[in-house]
Parts: structure tokens; sequence; C-alpha cells
């Protein structure tokens, strides 16, 4: 399956990729009105780690064998058959933050805003490119096959 | 965002007010913050606060005299000379053929563009007979172009790895060649060495026999359009690891290139110059010499033609550099158009045109340009400034500071990362293939099928708003005639 | 009557051309040329019409035959002075012409058969025929009003404004036999037609007649300056004749690589060729400025023999047809039929391939001259032939 | 080829998932001694707090069975398993023959000797039941007494607490989750549950359950006495291997099974909590009764049940992610190092945020980390750990709250990120 690669030598840490997540996952997908009006505003599911010239963006890498699946007690991750990807109910999740625990790579976390319930990459469901990759004015990243 | 991305200082975020506010005057204009806000809320305007109107007295010749009360020192700038002095090839008007001559369209026809740099014997001698002739002795070298474009010089520590990189892999995808400068060559570069022209300058910034040898020809540079008499100057905190190693200089330091070549006083010291060059390479590399646009280079020109060079590189007054001083770059010289007018009939008055290929290069802005000067007698251009804004570049003339916003014109690990080659490299094969086009589409309206009918050929063009002195030296007739 | 124009202008032109050449040596009237010629008028607009004929001062044949035409006396004396000066004039005499409807006021026009004196060449250092290119050029050049249009050996150019067959009869070419004939009737659309601006174009024995123009003119012109030659007709074609007097004649090259330099294989093709293609790499590196470019089609007479040659895309028309020892070129195949009504071969050239006919004994005489060009150009089959053998 | 399940929990459904993921096949029978379909236990302190709704505790989808093509024999109890005939004997006399059998019979509750145990109103809290019994008599329940500080007594303790409850939990040992936790990450809790309003008594334990025919109060080893109408045993679990005692199936303290779960008994497998495995870090084979492990385990049985080889289980280890009172707290491996040399502690706790990071280091590799408070990325550190990375070179960085990849050096963060698991 296709999953997204950073470059980190090209990423400029200008974070326009967590910028246009949270547009993209917002109610208006408007990028003035989930910034200004839509509260609490959530979280971006790729997130920039930054430390002098390094930069570079990191989301759920959407594993073969998640561990993350393994160790969710309440059923809210599950592995979506077509695509592979890991997607996340955020009904059924209680924040046990199991997940959180074993992901290697830490990218679920927790979104205090929405009490408890987990934040992660989901691949912006059903779009031909996910919204980083095509925002990413450095194309330090990458939607690619494996 | 915004803040982030101006390596002025231009933004900055105030906690009380929880606003971002900018300072107008730090702003080079460079449209970095402008492409990447994400909603568009950014816009650059010249500043409204000017001087009380003075034809004289410009706001720019105010300010430049206060700062230089300020400071006592020398003005420096970057880009070419961007004042008002008359473009000549907006003067000039490209022919078409109707009826009598049909033109041709080069999706359908075969269009030339291929070109040649080098000496090129006055005669071709010839062995063997009937049916199977070849050359008695094979031709000197030369560089094969795909199209008659070439990068400029642009050293590495003027610009930053990515921008070099990007030059090298495009030249190599399009056919075409680009220039060193005098910054050295990188050891991951060699590899494009097929499509590179290595400089031999005052500096002598690491030159060395693998240096010589992994290029397709050597350039000895005399002076540069942007600062004709004037040496380079690459400030010591430029020289970081990677180029104190590629110039072999010590890191940190300074890298002065001195005004003139200490080892070159006259035409003959020149001329040992490129035979040393060229025994030092096998005569296997044709040899360039680049000198500035300057009054009498038709006189030098016939000077370096006879001294051995292959490849005459006249550079024009509104030629680009990474830093020179504003006074110089801004005073001295000519433009390109009449050079190459002069020098192109100065050699071929003399009947020498043929030793020697000339490469022009300050300020090609388009394909017309490139066409005009090879109807002028050019055989191919040299880009620079162009290519640089087809990487990324807003000509801010802030080079010299080594706070390019676009990642070009600086060594900062964080700014350099803003260049990424697969981008500027792309973009740059495009520019080329772009122009090329456009270069045949002239050429077939003209119902010329081969540039070799264009090289020289002034009866393509036609003046426009010039007086007689400049046709008589562009050796072109007025519009109607 | 030469339009004292400061600046050239094309000479965009229409035009018909024919020649044939008896590869025998033998001689034949001026008439079949008028006749093939003639026929092709709907080509021409009556203001430019000539001929050139080889073989046809067979006694003089030892001497330069310098035809010239002269606005005034005083152009004339002056240029008999110069002649006088730097050649001996064996004979000197009016080029007999007839009163013809159709032809108008004719310049004084004369012929000198002269030779080089060898001391000259002993001093100057130079070979006979670049002594006589700068006579040429001299005259043509310096003396106003006057002008060569023929200065070869054992040939003449013959040439006016009118109709090619008003044209003929006016200069009685019935009266001549020549083994190798070429005409043209001219249309030029923007120059009002002079006596010199009409073809053939000559310089020593070159004649050329060409239809089409040269958009490659502007360079062919300054790179030939650059070895002396001073285009003062006002007219593209004159550069043919330059050319071929510099590649073929100074620079000593085979005549189908000169062909080659004038007409290039593509890159595409020398690429495609390489290895077997380095020679027309080389012609096209070092001639490029000499690449003609643009629609033509020419017939170059000269003293061994013909040569028809087209643009290396062909963008003008040009026939072939062979009958016995006799090679015909010319615009259309109705002027060749006009005078050789079953050729036993009949062909159009291709693009950029010239055709050759050659004096026998001449041509055993020169260098090797294979038929075939070297290019990789398929060879050219017969589009028609009569009887279906040959 | 048939094979049969004992148990119904995290362990059996690795177990289908992964034998589906290599054969649609095969016959699958799940026998289960609870009357319901599979369901997450782990869940019902959120059941019993109203977090979440009745249904919600049936993690999997409805038709699990279906979809996965699983036999399930619910509400029966295996009572005998002849090993020989490869066959188990149900409470109904059935016998159920099997070619593969897989033994996921967790743990069971370990009840302590206390007298008046057997109260009404005295419950174990590990299953659905548990659960479901105590919301029924909730209603008349003002007071409760947890009797064990540990994950599921702090979690059952929180639930109540949310239902209006006023709870006292009573752990033996002087301070709440000893097992899992340092002294500092359970007096954070300590504190954070007592602003909750949740009573604790530590350094102390229950001697008898007072009341006649209902619980009415509890008396304590130092004599004092609490009033409740509720109490909840949970002092740990132990392996649920009551049936196999006297017969060939080796057992010490669990299951002994090999790093394919085989137990000594060919066709026989075991997974879960019943089992002990070897632990990576305290390197012994013990059992550690946590999630993540049971369904890793379950899923390694059953691709080897299913003649997918090459998965193996090669160890783990303990790690438990709690939050009560609002504190997020994860503790990986191990947290309370014998104070013997050779390891390594590094701390950072500031008390105004609360934040508490600890990492405990072994020859430059992390073999335990508690986090509290800011838990976000810990995976990596678990990462780390499971892999036995070397962190010689970014040791500081390991305290710092902004650690990430971007702390690692080039090339290993370059292999974990690019090698997708």
């Amino acid at each position: 399956m296709k999953r997204i690669f950073v470059k980190e030598e090209v990423c400029i840490g200008c974070r326009l990729c967590e910028i246009h997540c949270v547009v993209e996952h917002s109610k208006s997908k408007n990028i003035i009105k989930a910034f200004k009006d839509e509260n609490p505003r959530i979280l971006p599911r790729i997130f920039v780690e930054e430390k002098g010239k390094v930069s570079f963006g990191l989301q759920c890498r959407h594993c073969e064998e998640p561990y993350c699946l393994e160790a969710c007690m309440s059923g809210a991750l599950y592995k979506d058959e077509k695509t592979g990807a890991v997607l996340h109910n955020r009904e059924q999740c209680v924040g046990c933050w199991m997940c959180v625990m074993v992901c290697p790579y830490g990218v679920i976390r927790r979104d205090l805003n929405e009490k408890k319930i987990a934040s992660k990459c989901d691949l912006c469901l059903g779009k031909e490119i996910p919204v980083c990759v095509a925002r990413c004015p450095n194309e330090a990243l990458e939607y690619r096959e494996v | 965002m915004c803040i982030r991305q101006c390596a002025f200082e231009g933004h900055s975020y105030d906690p009380e007010k929880n606003e971002v506010i900018s300072k107008e005057d730090v702003c080079v204009g460079c449209h970095r913050c402008v492409t990447l806000c994400p909603t568009n809320a950014l816009t650059i305007r010249q500043t409204p606060l000017d001087f009380r109107a003075n034809a004289n007295w410009t706001a720019r010749a105010i300010r430049d005299i206060i700062k230089q009360s300020e400071t006592g020192g020398v003005l420096l700038t970057g880009m070419g000379n961007d004042r008002p002095y008359p473009i000549y090839w907006d003067h000039l008007l490209i022919n078409a053929s109707q009826v009598t001559n049909p033109s041709i369209d080069p999706l359908r026809e075969p269009m030339e563009l291929r070109t040649y740099l080098g000496r090129k014997p006055e005669r071709l001698e010839l062995d063997g007979n009937g049916g199977n002739y070849r050359p008695k002795e094979p031709l000197p070298p030369q560089l094969k172009l795909e199209t008659p474009i070439l990068f400029s010089a642009m050293s590495y520590g003027a610009i930053s790895y990515n921008a070099c990189e990007s030059l090298a892999r495009s030249a190599h995808a399009l056919g075409i060649y680009y220039n060193t400068g005098e910054g050295g060559l990188h050891p991951n570069l060699y590899k494009y060495g097929k499509n590179t022209i290595v400089q031999v300058a005052s500096g002598r910034f690491g030159v060395h026999k693998e240096y010589l040898d992994a290029a397709a020809a050597i350039e000895i540079k005399i002076g540069q359009g942007a600062k004709p008499g004037i040496g380079g100057h690459l400030p010591g905190e430029k020289v970081v690891e990677d180029i104190s190693k590629t110039r072999m200089i010590p890191k940190g330091t300074d890298a002065l290139s001195p005004a003139p070549q200490h080892d070159i006083y006259s035409i003959e010291d020149l001329r040992m110059l490129i035979y040393a060059l060229k025994e030092a390479t096998q005569y296997t590399k044709p040899i360039s010499v680049k000198i500035a646009a300057v009054h009498n280079s038709a006189a030098i020109a016939s000077g370096m033609v006879r001294a051995g060079a292959d490849i005459i590189a006249l550079d024009g007054f509104r030629g680009g550099t990474g830093a020179a001083p504003t006074v110089i770059r801004d005073n001295v010289g000519i433009p390109i158009e009449l050079a190459l007018a002069s020098v192109d009939q100065r050699l071929r008055d003399e009947g020498i045109r043929h030793q020697a290929s000339i490469v022009v290069a300050g300020g090609f802005r388009n394909s017309a340009d490139i066409f005009k000067a090879i109807a002028l007698g050019a055989d191919a251009v040299y880009i620079g400034t162009s290519a640089l804004i087809a990487m990324g570049c807003h000509v801010c003339q802030k080079c010299y500071t080594g706070n390019c916003n676009w990642g070009i014109a600086t060594q900062d690990p964080y700014l350099e990362k803003r260049l990424n080659p697969d981008i500027a490299t792309e973009r740059l094969i495009n520019l080329i293939h772009a122009w090329s086009h456009e270069i045949k589409e002239m050429l077939g309206g003209m119902g010329i099928n081969a540039v070799e009918s264009l090289r020289g050929n002034r009866l393509a063009l036609r003046g426009i708003g010039l007086t007689d002195t400049e046709l008589d030296i562009l050796k072109v007739l007025p519009a109607g005639r | 009557m030469r339009p004292t124009k400061p600046w050239f202008e094309k000479d965009i032109s229409g035009c018909s051309l024919t020649g044939f050449i008896s590869e025998d040596g033998k001689r034949v009237s001026g008439e079949a040329i008028i006749q093939s010629i003639a026929l092709m008028n709907e080509r021409s607009n009556g203001l430019g019409g000539g001929f050139a004929g080889y073989g046809i001062y067979p006694e003089m044949k030892d001497l330069y035959a310098f035809h010239l035409m002269f606005d005034n006396t005083l152009a004339k004396e002056e240029t008999e002075r110069i002649l006088n000066e730097l050649l001996f004039v064996e004979l000197q005499e009016k080029i007999p012409t007839r009163k013809t409807n159709g032809i108008h006021h004719p310049p004084l026009l004369m012929r000198y058969f002269t030779k080089v004196d060898e001391n000259k060449l002993f001093e100057l250092e130079i070979s006979e025929e670049d002594y006589i290119v700068e006579t040429v050029m001299k005259i043509n050049a310096r003396v106003k009003g006057a002008y060569v249009f023929s200065s070869g050996k054992n040939m003449g150019t013959f040439k006016a404004v009118g109709f090619p067959d008003d044209v003929g009869k006016f200069y009685r070419l019935e009266e001549y036999q020549g083994c190798t004939w070429i005409a043209h009737g001219r249309f030029p659309t923007n120059t009002p037609g002079w006596w010199g601006g009409a073809h053939p174009f000559t310089l020593l024995d070159f004649a050329v007649v060409h239809n089409g123009e040269i958009s490659s003119y502007g360079i062919n012109k300054r790179y030939l300056e650059m070895f002396g030659y001073e285009c003062t007709l006002m007219t593209d074609t004159e550069v043919m004749a330059y050319l071929f007097d510099l590649l073929w004649r100074r620079h000593r090259l085979p005549i189908e690589v000169v062909c080659m330099a004038l007409a290039s294989p593509t890159w595409t093709e020398i690429d495609h060729y390489d290895g077997t293609m380095e020679l027309a790499k080389a012609v096209r590196t070092v001639y490029g400025s000499a690449l003609v470019n643009g629609p033509f089609a020419i017939l170059l007479g000269h003293k061994k023999g013909l040569i028809g040659l087209n643009d290396r895309i062909k963008l003008r028309p040009l026939v072939a047809a062979r009958k016995g020892n006799t090679l015909y070129i010319a615009s259309e195949e109705s002027g060749i039929r006009e005078i050789c009504p079953t050729p036993e071969k009949l062909w159009a050239p291709k693009a950029g391939e010239p055709i050759m006919g050659w004096l026998k004994e001449e041509y055993q005489s020169e260098f090797e001259l294979p038929r075939t060009r070297i290019s990789d150009r398929e060879r050219s089959e017969p589009v028609y032939s009569v009887s279906g053998v040959y | 080829m048939g094979i049969v399940i004992i148990g119904n929990s995290a362990s059996a459904v690795g177990a289908v998932e992964a034998i589906r993921k290599v054969d649609r096949s095969l016959s699958i029978t799940i026998i289960s001694d609870e009357p319901h379909s599979v369901y997450s236990r782990p869940l019902i302190s959120y059941l019993l707090s109203g977090e979440l709704r009745p249904q919600q505790i049936f993690y999997r989808s409805k038709n699990f069975y279906e979809k996965n093509r699983v036999r399930s024999l619910l509400g029966r109890c295996a009572i005998h398993v002849d090993f020989k005939k490869k066959a188990v004997q149900l409470d109904n006399d059935e016998r159920i023959s099997y070619d593969r059998l897989l033994i996921a019979t967790g743990g069971k509750p370990f009840l302590p000797k206390i007298e008046g145990l057997h109260t009404p109103g005295v419950y174990t809290f590990t299953k659905l039941e548990d659960a479901n019994r105590i919301l029924s008599i909730l209603k008349e329940v003002q007071k409760a007494v947890v009797i064990g500080g540990g994950l599921i007594g702090l979690k059952a303790a929180e639930a109540l607490n949310k239902r209006k409850v006023e709870v006292t939990v009573l752990e033996l040992a002087d301070r709440i989750l000893s097992l899992t936790m340092d002294s500092t990450a359970s007096s954070i809790l300590e504190k954070a549950l007592r602003k909750e309003g949740v009573h604790l008594i530590t350094s102390n334990t229950v001697e008898a359950i007072l009341g006649n025919g209902r619980v009415e109060s509890v008396r304590l080893a130092d004599g004092k006495v609490l009033n409740g109408q509720l109490v909840i045993v949970a002092i740990g679990v132990s392996p649920n291997v009551e049936i196999f005692k006297g017969t060939p199936l080796k057992v010490e303290k669990g299951i002994v099974v090999n790093e394919r779960m085989e137990t000594n008994i060919p066709d026989v497998f075991a997974a879960g909590d019943v089992v002990e495995t070897y632990d990576k870090i305290l390197k012994c084979y013990r059992t550690i009764p946590i999630w993540p492990n049971a369904y890793l385990q379950g899923k390694v049985a059953g691709y080897q049940m299913s003649g997918e080889e090459k998965y193996r289980y090669d160890g783990g280890f303990m790690m438990n992610s709690i939050q009560v009172a609002h504190i997020p707290t994860i503790s990986v491996g191990l947290t309370n190092p014998p104070s013997e040399d050779g390891f390594q502690v590094m701390k950072k706790f500031d008390r105004g945020s609360g934040i508490y990071r600890k990492i405990i280091l072994k020859d430059d590799l992390i073999v335990g980390a508690i986090l509290a408070g800011q838990i976000d990325r810990a995976g990596i550190m678990t990462g780390l750990l499971r892999d036995m990375v070397n962190v010689k070179g970014f040791k500081k960085e390991l305290l710092n709250d902004q650690f990430g990849f971007v702390s690692l050096p080039k090339s290993l963060r370059k292999e974990r990120l690019l090698n997708i698991k």
C-alpha cells in the first residue's frame, strides 16, 4: 500500500503540513474558520519535529502488523481491509493510552480538547493524495508504495 | 509561518497584542512569506513614504548617502545592474517569412539547435576519394550543445550546494553545460563532469589536476560583467566545512579573489596560461576566456583569439553577481548587445571568426533575447539570473547578505534546505525546453531550419528607435527597410 | 539602369530554370534551351531572363571571356582602363544582339577576351583564378555603372530584362554552339528588374541559375566577406556562385562535399549513421555558415559539367531526366519533354541530393568523383520511365 | 482439520484473526464459560463508571464469529482435556475433539483467606458478570471498600467514585501500584486520587468482612472498622489452570510454552495470562498478565496452528498504561531496579506541572521507564526498549520533554522511520 515518507533533507520546517492537516480534518474545511472559530481546535495528525536545522514531519506509519492495534483493548483501532490504513473509531475509544504506550513511532497522541480521544493520521480517507503531501511547498513529503 | 520563513526577521509575534507585526525597513521584497502564507493574507508594497520629489536627489541617492555617512563603507549589492540604461534587445525586431518562402513548423519538420563550441579550422582538408572521404585530421575539441544555452558561472559559496547540484543535474539532462565559477567542484558533482565547465579565476580556488580533468571545458575568468576590474570576496562565515574543502582554504577565512590574475599582466601571459591549461589536459578540452564587456572589447577579443582562446565569453554590464560594490555594478562596463556586435564584426574583419566561438552573458531574460544575440553573431548564450529565477529567486538583490530566503545564495543549512534539488532541476529543464521551443518557432517563422543559418545573420533583425550610430554598430537595418 | 539602392533587397523569385549537358561533349545550338525555358514562361514575369553556354568560344578557349554591361561610355572607359592595366585584352567587341520586341533600353554590352600576365601573379603570389576574381570584384564594386556578368573561359552568360525567349532572340543564341546550357526565367516581386539582376550569376566559369530564396543570405554573405568576396549585386543568388567558388575551387572540397555543406543532412540523420557520417559532422561544424537555408533549386554550370541541387528539405521543384548521353534538369517535367519527348529515365531528385552531369574527358582527367552522394540519403528512384526499359 | 480454543478473550481473538489471515477453511471452535460473545474485560471499569454503553463492551464487530467462521460454545465450561484422545470434556458431558488445541483460559482473581469472604456484596472485578452484578446493586451502595491498590482496584475505585459512591482503597503495601510504579509516581497518583475524593489506606488490609446476609462493614488488621455495602476484591490474578492439575501438561506458575507457544504436549498450544513466558528484561520465565502480550501470544499461536511458522514470540515485558484522576501514567519494563550496580536511573520531576519522567538504563540499553502527566510519544521509549537499541549517543535527550526522533542520530532515525514495522 502507499505510505507517506519524509525527506528531512528538504523539509523546511514551515509546518504547512500541520496547518493543512487541521483544515482538512476541521468541520468547515476552511482555514480561517478552522483556526479562528472552531473550538476546541483539533490537533494536527502530522507534527513536525524540529531541532536546530533538522526538521521533518511525522505521522502514523500504518504498520503491517501494528502494535497499537494489538494493544487496543477497546477495539477503537482497526485496519481498513482495502487500503491497509490503520484507522481509529472515536466513539469506541476510552483513552486507555495503550496505543500511545506501544507505538514505536510515537505518532498517536492524546487529543486533550476532545477528551481522551487519541488522534492519529487517517491518510485523509479516500483522498488521492493526503493534504500534508499535496500541500508541502518543498516536496519534502512523498506518498508512494512501500 | 511568515515569522519562521523570513531570514531578515521582517515579521515578529507580539504576545501582548497577540498579533504578528511586520517591519518594512528590513523587508527585501523576496516574496517568501507571500508565497508560503496559507491564507494569502500577505502582500508587499513599496512603502509610500518617500522623500520630496527631486529629479537629481532621488530617494536612492539620498538613502545611499545617509547609509555611507553612517558606515563609511562601500555600498554592496547583488544581481545585475538595475539602472534604466537602454536595453537594446527591446529595440531589435525579428523577421518572418511570408508567401515567397514557406515558414516551417518545428513540430513537423526538423528544426536544429545543436551547436558546437570551439575553435574550427578555416577549411576542411580531406583524405580518401570516391565515396569515402574523411577529414585529414580530427577537429579541435568541441563542446556539443543540444540547444545554444549554458548556465553561467556561479560558484559554490556564492550559491548553495543544492543550487549547484540542480544546475549540474539539469545541464546533464539537457545536454548543455553549467559553469562552476571559481568555487571549485564539489566531489559529489564530479559525476556531471561531462556537462561541466570549470573556471580558473584569480583566486585559483579548488584548482587541481582532477578538477581540470573532470571538466568538459576550462574557462579562464578575467572579468565579470557586474564588476569589471574588481575581485571577489566570499565572507568567512560563508566558508563552511564543505566549502573550505572544495575551495581548499581554511574554514571560516574570507575567500578573496584578487582583481587581476596575478600571473596575467599582459596578453602574452594569457597565452601562456591558456597553453599551460591545454598542456595540462593534453589538448582535449576547449579553453574559454571570460571577460567583462568593456569599451575596447573588440580589440581585446581579437587578442584573446590570437592568444589561443577557443571560446570567448563576453559578460555584459547587466550580468549578475553574488556581491559587488553598487557603484561598480551600476557604472562600469557596456551593454552586451553592443559589445557582441563589435566583437563579432571585428573577428570577421580579421578573418578569424572561425577560430573561436562567442558565448555572451549578461541579463538574458527570455528566448527572444537569446535569439537576437545569436542573430547578432553569438554562438551561444550564458544564462545566470534567469536560471536562478527558475529555481525560485525573486531578484531581491540581497545575495551578498547570505540570508537568501529561497535557499539559493546562502550557506545557512536551515535556509539551504528550502531549495529542493529535485524541484529546481525540473524547473530548470522546463525553462530551457520552453525557450528552445520558442527559438525553434522563431526560426521556423523565418523559414530557417538550422540555428547556424541564424548565427550572425543580422538581416534577421531590424532596429527600432535606434540612432544611426547604434544601427551602424549593431550592423542592422532600421525597421521598414 | 542599375537601381542605386543603399541596401540589399532580397530577390524574391518564383522563376523557372532549365539546363542540359551532352556528356560526350557534343555541342548544340542555343535554340533548344530557348525552346525549353520559353515553355515555362508562366513561371517568369518578363522582368529578367538569362542563359549560360559552355564551349561556345572554342577558338578562344584559353582566354577569359569577360561579358560586361555599362550604363554609359564613362563607365566603359573607366573599366577598359582597369582591364588594360590588369590584363592583356586580346580581343574586344560588342556582344552581337538583334532588335527584339520586349527588350528595351539595352545597356552597352561588350565582351573582352583576356589573359593574365604571369609576372603579375608572380609578384602578388596568387593564383590566376584569384587574380581574375579580384579583378571582377574590383570592377563591380568600384566602377559605378559597370558590371561584369561573365568571366569564365570558353563560356558565356547572356542576360537581360524581358522574357527568356526574347532574351535568347536578342542575344542571337541560335548562333552559338554549346555542350552545356542553362537558362532562367525570372519572377522578381519586389525589386524592379534590372539587367544585372537577371540570372545566371557568374564568377569565373561558375554560372548559377536559382529559383528560391536564401533565408541564410545574411550570414552566407558575411561568411563570404571574410574571404574577400563582395556581394554587390543586390540579390541573394550571387552568394551561390561565390560559395561554389570558395568551397570547390579555393578549399578544394569534392563537389558532393560542397553540396553537403550547402544542403547538409540533418543531425538526426548524422547521429543515426554516426561513424559513417563523421565527414558530414565535420562539414557541418566547419561550414555551418555556408549552409544555404530556405527554399531553393539551382543549376550550376561549370567548365566540367552541370549540377542541379535542391535545398535540404526540397521546397522548390526540380526534375531530372536522361536520354543517351544527355542529362536534363528543369523546374518542370514539361520543360524537359519540350525538347526531349521520350526520356529514358525521369526522376525527382531528393532534397539536398545533387544531380551531376560530367563532360566525359574532363571527368576522366579530373579527380575521381562518384555519382553518389556520400550522405545516407536513399537513392532517388525513377518516378517515371518511358517504355519501362533503359 | 479442527482447531479448538478454550477461552474467549484477547488471546482467543488474536489466534482467530491470525488463523483467518492464513486459512479461511480451518474449522475453529471457541469454548467459553461466559455466555457472552467476544468482549473486552478491561472495559468493564468503563461500564461500571458509565462511560461506556453496555454494547460498547463488545469490542469486535457484532458478527465476529460469523465473519471468522467460528463455532462458538458459549456458557460451556471445559472441565477436562483428554490429551491422548485429543478431546475436550464439557460440563454437559459433550466431548469436543480437536486436532490442535489452544488453551487461553486466562487468569482468575486471587482470593485471600479472609473470614466472611463469601458474604453477599463481595465481588471480584474481572468479568462482565462482576460488573453487571455490581451495577445491579449499585443503588443501595453509599460506601464501598476496594481491597487492592493495583490497576484493577484503582480503576474500580475510580469508577465507583464517578458513580458518587464513597470509596476506600486498601493496600497492603505502603503505596498504591507498588508493582508497576515507583514511590514518586505512586505519590503523584495518590495525591490526585485523594483530591478526587477517594480514600486511600496503605500498609493495611482487611481481616474480616462483617454483616449477616449482607456486607455491612469490614474490620482492618489494625482493628479499625469501615462501613460499606460493597466490597471489591482486586489483589491480582493467577493463571487459570485448575482443570490441568494432574494431567501431563507441564505447569509451573503458569503453563510452560516455547516461543511457538507450544506446550510440552504435541498440538497443544497455550497463550495469554495462563502461560509463563520469557521476560526480556528480568531474563526469566514468568507470567506477564497484560493485554498486548495476550493478544500477541494468541496471534503467534494462531499462526503456528495454521502452519504459518515464521511468527515467533521471543518474550515480552511488563508495561502498563493507566489514567486515574485525569493523570495519564505509563510504566514500562523494570521500574524499581534492585539497588545493586549496573543500573543507571535518570529522573525529572516538575512539581508545578506534575510531569514526571524516569528512565532506567543498563549497559546503555533502556530497561524501564515511567512517564506521568505527559505521556505523548512514550511509545518511542517502548520501541527503543523492545528493540534493545543502544542509546549511549543520546542518553541525556531521553529526559527531554521534547524527546522525539529528532533527538536520535540521523542514521538511527532513518532506519527506524523508513523501515515500517
